[in-house]
């Protein structure tokens, strides 16, 4: 038996979207610019896709802008507004728990004299306070980037609240909503957020492709200059087989979401529960309640990440843990740290994300797989818990 | 798993020579501070081999497997021939670790050097 | 009857390409990064592209930068150098006939003040003197960035000797070969070329993906930021399918490169000699002999370009124009002003490039139905010739 | 050719009146400076009617298109009622043309009012 629970890493693509995209690349070579047959197919399948991203999140067509993943549209989304908005201000304020392609990218541009940028932290259990991202904004403030569910530990942020206090100062409000598109609905003509990134793999979809929904009215410059596609937002030929793919996956996955996120919730609270039952200092990792429905994620003190993913792939699961080890140092994640977890702690993460092809019968066999792990290396460790 | 030999799963999943001795001839460590790892060693030494040896570990399977490994490789063998123990050789006798993984070896036959010099100075 | 007479624009996915991603696509999920067996699978094919491609170039593994397209290769060539060399200087040596995504970028990095560019003109056929290039470098120079091939109008230059010249001065020197890897061929440990732009649908491979050659120790900063994937140096989950697919388009081309460039020539030789035997004034753009084995490019005067492609389209062949009079304006492209041509015989451009699936049937079709399309042109507009 | 309407692609592929009266009672031009588009219209005027009228285009599809089917419209009607000819009527006539195109109506309403000027000027 094998079971994938590392849905937050990657999905499956849905056969169904596997189908559409093979059709694609079988049959609709045509590059969208062109204005002859073959070219206005292939526009044709863009600005039908356009439309499925732009329904699923109640947002319109000429709003949504493709990229080439979801590190692209936070980049996008990051630089693309510091640029536009550079006389206005440069201030950023962003949160410690975000993701690489945000947090790395806010510093990038702090080290390059392009920002200053203001790191609001987060309660124990990952939630940032609208009240402190309200102090952080001063006159020089143009964005805040605040995500909506976060990768590692599944907490929810307050968007819609975060939003009113932005739009209330006139500063664009972005939010990497990688993890939750697909999952949760987030409905852009309710909620006051101007920017939002989108990944198509995160959802069923394929690698390689997601988008940025934008405002209308956002200023925002590009990230890429060229032959100017995207109404020169983000120029280069379109990956049609993608974009195609990101469309119908989404669509599926807003037809699917109540129902899948409610069941993926009831196996992934089994999980919380049985893990806690059974392995004594097991530390549950985000917040109980306002979290994804997908999520679960733990420390077990005493162990080591990489280990505890090493072993688990041994015994048929695939799992992932905060700290990378890789290129010979393990950074403990920076998310698990800005909760207030010490170091070792913190090296002892495992990340368990379910998906639609998870069933109570894996839960079970993981329930049954993980204590002797957990134990074994705690007993090799003998770091006492 | 591609990313680690047999030889090194093998070491992981069924650590040798697991535990702290108690009273024992030499006491070790050593720790990769750049990730936090750590091994332990213990050992007995009688009639100039180390006769006894344990590990304890706190790190990823290659720290874990090339602790296990040291120690296979140094019980029985006489004290310089442990001293003489290279992390090439644990690196050989798992087949290999994935090059961001090499200091492992190196932090395993530092814990087992402390340990047989901890032993030298005792005895 | 229909024929594609757009290959320089986009080409058709080949089957074989086709099959490997779409088996990628329905079998192999895991993310790359992932150290699973999923992941690693992921991973193995990842890696399995990057030689494939580095062996076509010439070049190590560990050279090839996958990318999302030849703009971004060519942005993150462009940015990534300015940024990197920032300490030694900010001057930029380009051509006056690049593509958009060079040219439109050298101008987007002057207007940041982050470039000092120099535009390099060329000869009535499109060709760039080494020496005029020599003459622009000034001692701020670290950067040059000139074409293989042409997309417009076929023409080769010569890079060796630019890139010998710049290797002198310790000048970083990148080709855009977007048109021309595939092609013809191109091996960097010959050509003293240090950045290196591909395009995988120029050569019948997908959309949306590319890679830059970078060599070893040349030094280039990353546009984007964020999970540190293709060693930091272009971050984000990688398209797998896509870079599947580059991967196998690029080893199939590379094996029928040799007879199907001379096969393609020969037929392209037939086009251009019917064509300017059967329409008065028609003007060959491009080298008459240096260019790309696929391209036959022309300007009627008289006539339009944008009303050559529809009545073109209209008859059974999708074929381009440099002019894109697209909205509202139609600027006639700038690689033909390059060339000395009048406004307004650039402005009757038109473009043929054949591929694989072209046949002398098809050729001859077009030699049929092209003189009496520019003939009722011409009519219509009753500009002398 | 999904770009085009049928009535466009007809008009461009059978465009009607095309060349230049001699000695016309009116000619008039129009250009589109930002692409280099231009249309020429001549005319003659019998009975207060457009009785003959011809026109030459240099230009896009929709250019082509657009002062075909201005032709067409004006031919036979009232000089008034060819006056008031509006560039809605001709991209109502042609099914519409694409958003980025609809400048090629003005610039072929623009010639045919020239036209019907200097043949006012003149008469
Ligand atoms: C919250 C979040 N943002 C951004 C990304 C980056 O996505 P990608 O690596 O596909 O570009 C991820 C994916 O790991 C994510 O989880
Ligand atoms: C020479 C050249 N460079 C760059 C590009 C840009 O490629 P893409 O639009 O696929 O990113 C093209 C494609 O049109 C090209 O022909």
């Amino acid at each position: 038996m094998r079971a994938y629970f590392d849905h937050a890493a990657t999905t499956p693509l849905d056969p169904e979207v596997a189908d559409a995209m093979s059709r694609v690349l079988r049959d609709v070579y045509g590059n969208p610019s062109s204005i002859y047959s073959e070219g206005q197919t292939a526009r044709a399948l863009v600005d039908q896709a356009r439309e499925d991203v732009a329904r699923a999140l109640g947002a319109a067509p000429n709003e949504i802008v493709f990229t080439s993943g979801g590190t692209e549209a936070d980049n996008l989304a990051l630089r693309g507004t510091l640029r536009a908005r550079a006389a206005e201000g440069d201030g950023l304020v962003t949160t410690a728990i975000e993701h690489h392609a945000v947090l790395d990218t806010a510093h990038d541009l702090a080290h390059e004299g392009r920002a200053r940028v203001t790191v609001v932290g987060v309660d124990k259990h990952g939630r940032v306070e609208p009240e402190a991202i309200e102090r952080a904004l001063d006159r020089r403030t143009v964005l805040v980037s605040v995500m909506h569910g976060n990768n590692e530990i599944g907490t929810l942020q307050p968007l819609a609240r975060i939003g009113a206090i932005d739009r209330e100062h006139g500063i664009t409000f972005h939010s990497d909503a990688v993890q939750t598109v697909g999952a949760l609905p987030l409905d852009v003509s309710r909620v006051p957020v101007d920017l939002v990134s989108v990944n198509a793999h995160k959802f069923y979809g394929p690698k390689g492709v997601g988008a940025l929904y934008v405002r209308t009215g956002t200023r925002i410059a590009t990230l890429q200059t060229g032959g100017g596609q995207e109404k020169g937002r983000r120029t280069g030929t379109e990956n049609v087989a993608g974009i195609v793919g990101l469309g119908v996956a989404l669509r599926i996955a807003a037809a699917k979401r109540a129902e899948e996120s409610a069941r993926q919730a009831r196996l992934r609270d089994r999980l919380i529960e049985g893990v806690r039952g059974r392995i004594p200092g097991a530390v549950l990792t985000g917040h109980p309640s306002e979290r994804l429905p997908n999520n679960a994620s733990f420390c077990f003190p005493g162990t080591q990440g990489e280990a505890l993913v090493v072993a688990l792939d041994l015994a048929g699961f695939a799992v992932s843990s905060g700290s990378a080890c890789t290129s010979g140092s393990t950074e403990p994640s920076h998310v698990l740290l800005a909760l207030g977890l010490g170091r070792e702690v913190a090296q002892g993460s495992l990340r368990l994300t379910l998906g639609r092809g998870t069933t109570e019968a894996e839960i079970d066999a993981l329930l049954a797989a993980l204590p002797p792990i957990v134990a074994r290396l705690r007993a090799v460790s003998a770091v006492p818990v | 798993m591609r990313v680690y030999s047999d030889a090194a799963k093998e070491h992981f999943t069924n650590p040798r020579n697991v535990g702290t001795l108690s009273e024992p001839d030499g006491k070790g460590s050593d720790a990769n501070p750049s990730c936090g790892d750590r091994t332990t060693i213990t050992l007995r030494v009688s009639s100039g081999r180390v006769s006894e040896i344990a590990f304890r570990t706190f790190g990823c399977t290659a720290a874990i497997a090339s602790a296990s490994q040291v120690t296979e490789l140094a019980l029985g063998r006489p004290v310089d021939g442990a001293w003489a123990l290279e992390p090439a050789d644990v690196l050989n006798a798992l087949g290999g670790l994935p090059p961001d993984k090499e200091a492992c070896a190196l932090m395993a036959v530092g814990a087992l050097r402390a340990a047989l010099l901890d032993a030298r100075v005792r005895t």
